[in-house]
């Protein structure tokens, strides 16, 4: 967001600047992939409330913002964490207990959303989603879309092709654009200007960092600028688009960060068999979350016995024959 | 006769052979995954397996959990991002040999799926993980194989939420919706195998297997079916299970255990 | 395009197989740089006509099939070829003699319907061009348009933001898909099954590759596979795009190929030079295209000492210090 | 009074001093490569070049002669692509910091770019480049530097094409349109330096560098132009001139031969 030479900062004054009480935000990752997690427990010991969450995938994220109460409105095409949580437990609570405010759409979408805040255009057009109940059906009503400026007026539209048939299409499902106020991911490497290098896939975070007002990376590795200058090719985010850089190693745990460590299978399922039961969960909050000041302490806390078991092989990018489980 | 195959084990075979060599195959995770490394090893050496996370072509050295677990990430052909992935089901070029795997928590007769909520939308009784790439996928693929457990309450008459399309309505209506031909054309249960009609877009029984009856499917689907047209699968062959057994998943972490 | 284990063959092979007379290409590269000359030395060697050719800004190669009479249609953004023709002398020429049809776009509008032809949608909205020229004056007829399925029913349309002012716009300029029958790019590094890595900036070759039919490609290096495996983060085209993989060394020349060569500024200043005359251009042409029975040849004919004195610094990825006017 | 430099290099400084630190600059090659470069060296040391091929930030130990010059994929923070260069100009958020540096073959009262043709569209007395990401940056940048040689067959009218729009027919009707404000907001030339009235919309002098005149400018203007607002430009300072000589362009592969 800004070309400073030098934005680094601690994750606690990153968070406390940027992502207010009411704020709309993304959050980078899929699932169990390199969700940004100190970020996420960050937000939470903040007790940081009334977010409104723009997520395509993000499992493990998701569920402990929702889980502690950070969420109050959510655009969301997938709540799952795997093998740990078919369907992200806080996640399907929430929705049943009429905790949240919430609306439905598909994957693509949600990514073509992103891409369309990136790009710098109102909208993009599909052809997914045509006769299923995400045209049909809002999670925010039409008075709420017109009372909030934050929330564009109408979910999804259904437009002509304006070339006729041209591409085999009469009509597309038009996506309107997210700008997210904030977008925190957790990459691999980062300079101190805030360019970034992820390895392995990039799910959405490129979109959704570029489509934000205000960028928070978080990163294994605070490299110098030359490294990333030896290889422009494999920088996928320059700095201009970032207005935080924390470096944050073991960042995106109990997540997996490719070639440098896996996801923690049986963390997601502490946290899986937590999440089910309120005295356990606020006893798993009061360990992991509350319970430490910073993501050193949470950790220590974790033990240095699962950081091992999780780390990557320098061959394959993950840790190789771990218990999955 | 003597069945000497778990329903997984017949399921993840009768998928297999769904796929044709030459294939680009979307696989999700745990069955659809194994049927997909099934074919690849027994009749399609040349499909291709890919992510909706953006690999395409990963080794998959050890079976992953997940379509992001870092597993599918290792020696890829490319390793892209979400946007590519749908496009190259979207693009008809690639689209158009795409092959795709999915699930769902109700099934409809004409093969629209629900992975959404059971209930109100708004205050569900169950809320699932909701569309994730099944929407889009759905969409797009003119081949698509929907595994379910074959039971009244997943197959449904109208569904509590219709997150993919199959033939929506039937009759064409798909394609008067905007959609390409395509949806779900397949659907394999631990009973049997189902199509649909060219025509109606109506499901029917295809296939079912040894051990299984046509009534036997019928008492365990929640809507009337042509049955007329279904005959008796071929079990899967020694070879096929042999090489299931061993080359595919031999700690057997999805099959789970043997008959 | 297929699946195929090995989809290498002779350049002459792929041009013959996939570049039939009348044919709709693109061709990879941007004015001066990795322009996939080998292949426009043979479409011309092999005297293909009536091309309807798809360029944002293709300045080396797009001169040569102008100049060589292959093109019957254009739609383009910019014929340019810096400093030696800062308008392509032959492209100027045939428009000037009415001797193709031509319409014109700016650079994101080919580059976004490429994008839309990778992306499978008819169209994809942009915020430029409103109240140019662009947007009133076609260069292909109403007539000519509705009697030929490969050519889009107009040529650009305003449509209406279908959400309102969100995103600050009340309208949208639609561009439409492009999906040439055949693109050819030249790269650094591809394998046999057509999987490519392309080092420095990929320009639109990656849209225009997953937007086309078939895609040929010639590379500097025919790599083993476990190459391009071992780091597939930097590999922009899966093999599934790909029809036909020519291995031809210097096959960009004479545009730059980073990491391998610069471009040659004597030899483009020589082309320009004979662009300007007829017989001249004959000349040139019958030296260096026609005398010639393929690229192997047209090297021999360049000269040790020009490829020589374009080679690549291994640290900057030019050729430093090079005479270039 | 000595006048002891060229028009090249005041033409270089004026729009070197358009440049705010911080600012994303939008460069071609030639002179407005030269002036982006200065402005980083004089007063602008946090401006970032970018191209329109995709390079953000290179590192130019060799001043690049095209903007796919090698010279630019060195040492950048990214190298990305051509879809991607635009949408940093598009967005908003990035596009708002960019300050672009175009060049025309025609200029217009109302800043509207011509770099197609001279004469009719379809069988042109002369033909250029064309639009190239001129109309693409003119549409979403907010502030467009032209460089121009002054001379009334340039400054016309009317267009013979408009390629890359400025304020249209003034009055709003830029946005009006459906564009955002913003495109050509400078005209620097080899005589003064030309701005745009903020309400109507119309080019009127500014400053008139040492040695020319108001009168002189419009004698090389082929329209009216309002002159009344005009002031004497500051002459290049030394130390701007011994930058722009000794750290920018020491071998004057641009600048040209001495004054």
């Amino acid at each position: 967001m800004n070309n400073q030479l030098d934005k680094t900062m601690p994750l606690r004054e990153a968070i406390r600047r940027y992502v207010k009480n009411g704020a709309h935000i993304s959050i980078g990752g899929f699932t169990l992939n390199r969700n940004p997690m100190a970020a996420v427990y960050e937000i939470i010991r903040q007790k940081i409330t009334d977010l409104h969450l723009y997520a395509h995938s993000n499992g493990t994220g998701l569920d402990e913002l929702i889980g502690a109460g950070c969420i109050a409105k959510l655009e969301i095409a997938y709540g799952g964490n795997g093998k740990a949580a078919p369907t992200c437990i806080r996640f399907a609570r929430a929705i049943q207990n009429n905790e949240i405010l919430f609306e439905d759409y598909s994957n693509y979408m949600m990514s073509l959303r992103f891409m369309a805040g990136a790009m710098g255009v109102p909208f993009l057009p599909t052809l997914s989603g045509m006769g299923s109940d995400m045209l049909t059906t809002w999670g925010f009503s039409e008075s709420m879309r017109l009372s909030d400026p934050k929330i564009v007026n109408k979910k999804l539209a259904v437009v002509d092709n304006p070339f006729g048939n041209w591409g085999g299409a009469k009509k597309v499902v038009a996506v309107p654009a997210i700008n997210p106020d904030v977008t925190i991911i957790h990459v691999q490497q980062a300079d101190i200007m805030g360019t970034c290098r992820i390895k392995g896939l990039t799910f959405a975070d490129v979109e959704q960092a570029k489509a934000s007002r205000h960028v928070i990376v978080t990163c294994e590795n605070l490299v110098e600028k030359a490294v990333l200058r030896e290889n422009p090719d494999m920088n996928q985010i320059p700095f201009i688009h970032v207005s935080a850089v924390c470096h944050v190693p073991f960042g995106g745990y109990p997540t997996a960060v490719y070639g440098h460590y896996d996801y923690d299978a049986q963390y997601l399922k502490q946290f899986a068999a937590a999440a089910r039961d309120e005295n356990a969960f606020t006893a798993y909050q009061d360990r992991f979350i509350f319970g430490v000041d910073n993501h050193e302490q949470f950790l220590k806390q974790v033990g240095k016995d699962r950081l091992e078991a999780v780390a990557a092989d320098p061959r394959t990018g993950y840790s190789v024959n771990m218990k999955r489980d | 006769m003597k069945i000497s195959y778990t329903p997984k084990e017949i399921m993840t075979i009768m998928a297999a052979r769904e796929i044709k060599n030459g294939d680009i195959v979307f696989s999700g995770t745990g069955i659809s995954m194994l049927a997909a490394m099934a074919a690849k090893k027994i009749n399609a050496p040349d499909s291709v397996i890919f992510f909706e996370t953006g690999a395409m072509d990963s080794l998959l050295e050890e079976i992953p959990f997940a379509v992001a677990d870092p597993r599918i990430m290792y020696w890829a052909a490319a390793n892209s991002s979400l946007t590519d992935a749908f496009a190259t089901m979207q693009n008809r070029i690639t689209g158009d040999r795409v092959i795709a795997i999915l699930g769902a928590a109700q099934i409809d007769p004409y093969g629209n799926l629900n992975t959404t909520c059971i209930g109100d939308y708004y205050s569900p009784d169950v809320r699932f993980s909701g569309s994730g790439g099944g929407c889009d996928v759905a969409s797009f693929v003119p081949r698509c194989i929907a595994f379910m457990q074959h039971e009244k309450r997943k197959f449904v008459k109208k569904l509590d939420y219709l997150t993919s399309p199959g033939q929506l309505t039937g009759n064409g209506s798909r394609e008067a919706a905007g959609l390409r031909p395509g949806g779900v054309s397949v659907v394999v249960t631990n009973l049997g195998m189902m199509r649909f009609d060219a025509h109606t877009g109506k499901m029917y029984l295809d296939r079912y297997y040894p051990g299984t009856t046509p009534d036997m499917i019928l008492e365990h689907t929640g809507f009337a079916m042509d049955v007329s047209r279904a005959v008796q699968a071929a079990p899967p062959t020694d070879t096929e299970l042999k090489i299931l057994r061993e080359n595919c998943d031999p700690q057997r972490l999805i099959l789970g255990p043997v008959a």
